[in-house]
């Protein structure tokens, strides 16, 4: 406990892991970002968790509408984008895996990866967006729905469909600006990244939580049975 | 807790230079890393906050003299009041003593360097900062008139005042306290200085660390819940609004799930300062230790299962109801427990009448009547003729009043001479807290019989029942002797800044890390990271009476 | 824990992780289209599809978050907010039971033989 | 200027309150008295310098930490369940109570008395009967509040909430409405007028006080609504193709195209005629147009109406107090 940050680097040479002024040791400095990121991830799943809970209570009441307005919803395209997502998240777990590695390059690749998959993501996403745009099923004013169930209540099938994916598709967003900026400083060698793979590590797990977000959005949205 | 680690006696030249010397340009406060210098930033936001929140508190006060209004218009007073909470709730009872004194402290405490993400601290307070000038910009232009509540679908749908704005600030200051709870939470688990177990951690810190807990489970629900209300407001895509298919009392759901125990973020780190302070001031070991530890977690756990109960009128369902009532009972024991625990601690102990003991003696009467009248709240019956009117706002007057600010008033005069290195004049502490004490219980007892002869709150006007002036009358004498109350320590702590003799390290002879080093901290806290080997409060009243030695207490 | 390579994991790992989530994947898609239980109920489906889903999610935290090798502090706070999550689940104790508050006597009070005489009876037509 | 202590008691519900209310005060001073007494006692008698026996302190115990859980969660169970009982009598109107309709908005208290009688920020009530007040809201959140009846219940848009109460005292009392409404929600206030049986009686005759004798009924009024808006056309005396009777409707139970049984309650009825493909009876399509532009006031006079259309023979206990679309969807 008491060994200093200078007599461990001069021990290990400048290949060792930096320590932080604040910690005193790496397996206490490298446990408590995990820990910390977690208890964030804590954070964020009761944030998506009051969404979750409006969606159970909605679709409980009104399941009739909840399985009519589902079927306007592109499956095909929901499952390509969850998988994409899926995919993402391997690329991300490898970016880890290169970055305890020391692997710089395709630690990088990896990274590079995930903003393409992310990016593609966004792309396709866009596009059932926007024909929800043109079939007039965004909520507001000008929400137009023929069927047999209450346009209310697909609207608030709709409010929490947008409600939920831009949520998600903004952690997305997100998510390619930090791996973006992590990526920039892994190229530039930053001292903040520099033989340390946590701040990747880190990313990584906000990364696979949007993953998992992503998993459960999937079969509540696209997939309702009658 | 004694520890091996040198014991400083004041600044000797090898000893590093204080937190306060560590750089004096405006550039080395507003970008440190340094726990410390964030407590004190802090210190000084919740402060103006506090003088906004207090200066709305006073129109209130002044508007309700007369049936009829004195000088607020209709709508100006429900901007008035609802500025008064989200001021005071959102912005100074939230942060005041984890940011301020668990920011300070806590590391200290636990003998460590800083907390766990020092980087994260100083983007808290930046939030925290940010968020307050998002609210105060939506009150100074136009206000916001929907109470600290925001109950839809009136703040959603009907209300015309700048809502969105009010919230945005909200939710930005709930990232700040999400900010340090999570560095809290970290801090605790991995930075304890060897031998620091987790039962000998200082009350204080077990008290931070659960409300840390509360504050991580709880502030994404309202976030997420207020972000629901902007969409309904701005895009009328809802899920609150009858009119849109909701149903507006699961607003009221989401919303107490977090601001039930919201009230616990307020008040279990008052409970931790009263630990600390009253076994100085008695000489005594904390009696049950366990017990108020292990209460500490029991509150921010039931905390989380009895919000049902701010909803009795609400129409939610009689089942439902009578669960959360029963199960607000529950929560008022481990508050039962810790004010038992209390009372045994001053029991043969060697009692000093200082400026934070007299915090804490008036922080457990009015705990007591608050926590008790919380009763009525919790029954299912009593409530429904009580709820809404002035005995709710008596009653919460009495917890987060009486119990928060007592309890940072207490803590704020126990460690200034660790924040600053100075003393304030003990005797001026003392009328400040007697002044405090007796305007309070004037200002808000006349609430109790005011909410039972049935005063709604949020009232602008009472000409329908004119019967009730007398009482308004009464607490509002009350609320300006309250008013000088406050203004005085503001006066003297300032005053000792500059004219306030030095401290010492150990002014009050008290146990725990923080009185082993200098008095103002340096930068790093420890020359050496201290080794802990006894128990917390290591005190003895028999032993310091016997000696008859007069402690370290600072001769003015 | 002095050499980083002591943290890393064979990528075939990860490999089978990605494949079983594939797998799963598909496995909702084509269990969402068969109908399972009694007519007109879709428990089963939606308990099917949510089991799923909670299968990949424990996948994913598992060995991509690495969570299955970590600390038990780590773990705790892995599992307390999914646990937490679910405690706002209470709020369906409302929900459920509105409907069962019994409230006597929506009739009209004309044809109640209890009426009070002296009350004034609504229009009988 | 006077001093009023406690507000006058002018319900049933009064004094079961009250006995509640005191007792919750004797505790509620009796442990301050004891834990503050205890304090300072301990605070003066162990002052620093005080030459006092001190030995023996211990810094724990088990039974006296167990005797102060247990004697507190005892207390207050025992009070849980007094006010738990008091507090189901408050929600169960008895069946002969007298209905009264009352609506809120924006920023006053709007009643109806079934015979057509209606006031504003104004109630007439009879002393000793059971009087039951359906309530919904037109806008936000209102709440309902006599303070000497001791009883208060929010009044939500898009769903029928209920009070009941029994006058016991002739005299004028405070309405106030408890739930903040907005600019005026102090203003939003009136008075209960609790009237001897009779006098009551013939204040209603008279025509309430606007004096105005045989004015229409509720249910005339939702007659004419009922013509005006051509609604037997579809819903005449025999089902037709395009719609079912409405007669014999009230309290019925029917079967909907979901297969869910409902039972047709004013809740149901009113969101039939709002949002009439909610809920679609068997047998028919959702041709039915939404009158979303009926007020409040409208729909109660129109449900009114159908009420007097018949009940069904076996009305059997009505659910009620749920949220709108399902209501009454009851047995899921």
């Amino acid at each position: 406990m008491s060994m200093k940050t200078e007599a461990l680097q001069a021990a290990h040479g400048a290949e060792e892991q930096p320590l932080h002024h604040q910690f005193e040791e790496l397996p206490q400095q490298n446990e408590s970002y995990v820990v910390g990121m977690w208890v964030f991830l804590v954070t964020e799943i009761m944030f998506f968790g009051g969404m979750f809970l409006a969606y159970v209570l909605y679709r409980w009441r009104y399941s009739e509408a909840w399985f009519e307005a589902h079927t306007k919803l592109d499956i095909p395209l929901g499952t390509t984008n969850t998988v994409v997502l899926l995919t993402s998240s391997l690329t991300m777990a490898l970016a880890v895996h290169f970055a305890q590695l020391r692997n710089k390059r395709l630690q990088l690749a990896m990274l590079g990866a995930t903003i393409g998959l992310a990016c593609v993501f966004l792309v396709i996403k866009a596009f059932e967006w926007s024909a929800k745009f043109q079939h007039g099923l965004v909520p507001g004013p000008n929400f137009t729905w023929e069927g047999l169930v209450p346009a209310p209540q697909a609207q608030l099938f709709y409010s929490l469909y947008f409600g939920m994916t831009g949520l998600h598709a903004l952690h997305v967003i997100i998510g390619i600006v930090v791996i973006g900026v992590l990526a920039l400083l892994t190229a530039l060698d930053h001292p903040l990244v520099k033989n340390d793979f946590i701040p990747t590590e880190l990313v990584g797990l906000y990364w696979h939580f949007v993953d998992i977000v992503g998993i459960f959005l999937f079969p509540l949205f696209y997939l309702i049975p009658k | 807790m004694s520890t091996v680690a040198p014991v400083f006696q004041g600044e000797s030249p090898q000893s590093p230079p204080s937190y306060l010397k560590a750089g004096h340009t405006i550039k080395s406060w507003l970008l440190t890393g340094d726990h410390k210098r964030i407590a004190i930033l802090y210190l000084i936001a919740v402060s103006v906050f506090f003088f906004f929140g207090s200066i709305a508190a006073s129109m209130i006060r002044v508007e309700l003299v007369s049936p009829r209004g004195v000088m607020l218009e209709n709508d100006t007073y429900n901007k008035v009041f609802t500025a008064h909470g989200i001021i005071m709730i959102f912005f100074f009872l939230i942060p005041a003593i984890p940011a301020v004194l668990g920011n300070f402290l806590l590391p200290i405490m636990i003998g460590a360097r800083d907390l766990a993400f020092p980087r994260l601290n100083l983007l808290s307070w930046y939030l925290y900062v940010a968020g307050g000038l998002c609210a105060l910009l939506a009150m100074a232009f136009g206000g916001v008139d929907t109470g600290w509540t925001f109950y839809t679908p009136y703040s959603s749908m009907y209300s015309n005042t700048n809502v969105t704005l009010t919230i945005v600030g909200a939710f930005i200051a709930g990232f700040s306290s999400i900010a340090t709870g999570i560095n809290f939470i970290v801090t605790v688990h991995k930075m304890r200085a060897p031998g620091m177990t987790w039962f000998r951690l200082p009350l204080m810190v077990w008290g931070s660390y659960a409300t840390s807990v509360i504050i991580v489970l709880g502030t994404p629900v309202v976030a997420i819940t207020l972000l629901l209300v902007v969409m309904e407001r701005v895009f009328h895509i809802g899920v609150f609004s009858p009119e849109l298919g909701g149903d507006p009392v699961l607003f009221q759901h989401l919303f107490w799930f977090y601001s039930h125990p919201a009230v616990y973020i307020m008040i279990l780190p008052a409970m931790g300062v009263i630990n600390e302070v009253i076994t100085c001031f008695t000489r005594k070991r904390i009696f049950g230790y366990h017990f108020i530890a292990f209460s500490s977690l029991a509150i921010a756990g039931l905390g989380f299962l009895v919000w049902g109960h701010h909803m009795f009128v609400s129409s939610q369902s009689m089942y439902q109801g009578m669960v959360f009532s029963l199960l607000s009972y529950l929560v008022a024991v481990p508050s039962a427990i810790k004010t038992f625990n209390w009372t045994a601690t001053i029991y043969k102990g060697s009692v000093r009448f200082q400026t934070p003991f007299l915090y804490v003696l008036g922080f457990i009467g009015l705990f007591v009547v608050g926590g008790l009248t919380g009763l009525f709240l919790a029954a299912m019956s009593t409530d429904v003729h009580l709820t809404d009117t002035y005995f709710v706002v008596a009653h919460f007057h009495y917890v987060m009043v009486g119990g928060t600010i007592m309890g940072f008033l207490a803590g704020l005069h126990f460690w200034w001479p660790k924040f600053f290195g100075k003393m304030y004049p003990d005797n001026w502490g003392k009328l400040s807290a007697l002044i405090i004490f007796i305007g309070f219980n004037l200002t808000f007892l006349p609430q109790f019989v005011l909410g039972y002869l049935g005063m709604p709150r949020r009232y602008h006007y009472y000409y329908f029942a004119p019967e009730f002036q007398f009482w308004h009358i009464a607490s509002t004498a009350g609320a300006s002797i309250l008013a000088v109350g406050f203004l005085i320590p503001a006066v003297y702590l300032l005053w000792s800044l500059k004219y306030g003799p030095d401290a010492g390290p150990n002014p009050w002879g008290a146990k725990g890390l923080e009185w082993t080093i200098p008095s103002p901290p340096p930068t790093t806290n420890f020359v050496e990271i201290p080794v802990v080997r006894e128990e917390p409060y290591a005190y003895d009243a028999e032993a310091d009476e016997r000696e008859e030695r007069v402690p370290a207490e600072t001769k003015r | 824990m002095k050499i980083d390579h002591s943290h890393a994991h064979p990528i075939s790992m990860y490999l089978k992780t990605f494949f079983a989530l594939l797998v799963l994947m598909v496995l909702t898609v084509v269990m969402a289209f068969v109908h399972v239980g009694p007519e007109g109920n879709s428990v089963l489906n939606n308990l099917i599809a949510m089991a799923i889903a909670v299968t990949k999610a424990v996948l994913v935290v598992l060995f991509f978050m690495h969570v299955k090798f970590s600390t038990q502090l780590t773990k705790f706070w892995a599992i307390l907010g999914f646990l937490w999550f679910l405690l706002m689940f209470i709020m369906f104790a409302d929900y459920t039971t509105r409907p069962r508050e019994y409230i006597r006597g929506w009739e009209p009070a004309a044809e109640d033989p209890n009426a009070p005489a002296a009350l004034p009876q609504p229009p009988a037509r | 200027m006077n001093f009023p202590l406690m507000p006058d008691q002018a319900s049933n519900f009064a004094r079961p309150y009250d006995a509640l209310f005191f007792a919750l005060t004797a505790l509620t001073i009796l442990f301050t008295v004891i834990v503050g007494a205890l304090v300072l006692y301990f605070a003066v008698k162990y002052r620093k310098g005080n030459r006092v026996d001190r030995s023996g302190a211990v810094e724990s115990h088990l039974g006296l930490e167990i005797t102060w859980t247990v004697i507190p969660l005892i207390l207050g169970l025992v009070m849980f369940w007094w006010a738990a009982k008091l507090y189901v009598d408050t929600r169960q109107p008895p069946q002969d109570a007298m209905e009264i309709f009352v609506i809120g908005k924006q920023w006053m208290w709007h009643a109806q008395h079934a015979n057509g009688v209606r006031e504003n920020n104004e109630l007439h009530v009879p002393v000793g009967v059971p009087v039951r007040l359906t309530m919904i809201s037109q806008d936000v959140i209102h709440s309902f509040f006599v303070p000497q009846f001791r009883i208060k219940q929010d009044v939500l848009p898009g769903r029928y909430t209920q009070q009941w109460f029994i006058a016991t005292k002739p005299g004028k009392y405070n309405l106030f409405c408890a739930e903040y409404c907005g600019t005026q929600h102090s203003e939003m206030g009136g008075y209960i007028y609790a009237l001897p049986p009779q006098e009551f009686q013939k204040w209603l005759a008279s025509g309430g006080d606007k004096k105005r004798p045989n004015q229409p009924t509720m249910a005339d009024l939702g007659k004419q609504l009922y013509d005006r808006l051509a609604c037997g056309n579809c819903h005449g005396s025999q089902d037709s193709p395009r719609g079912p009777s409405l007669y014999g409707l009230y309290g019925a139970r029917r079967r909907m195209t979901d297969g869910s049984i409902v039972e047709a309650t004013a809740s149901y009825i009113r969101e039939a005629i709002k949002n009439p493909y909610a809920k679609i009876n068997e047998g028919y399509q959702n041709t039915m147009p939404e009158y979303r532009e009926l007020t409040e006031e409208d729909l109660l006079n129109l449900i009114a109406y159908i009420r007097t259309l018949g009940t069904s023979k076996a009305p059997g206990p009505v659910l009620g107090n749920a949220m709108p679309a399902q209501i009454d969807g009851g047995n899921r």
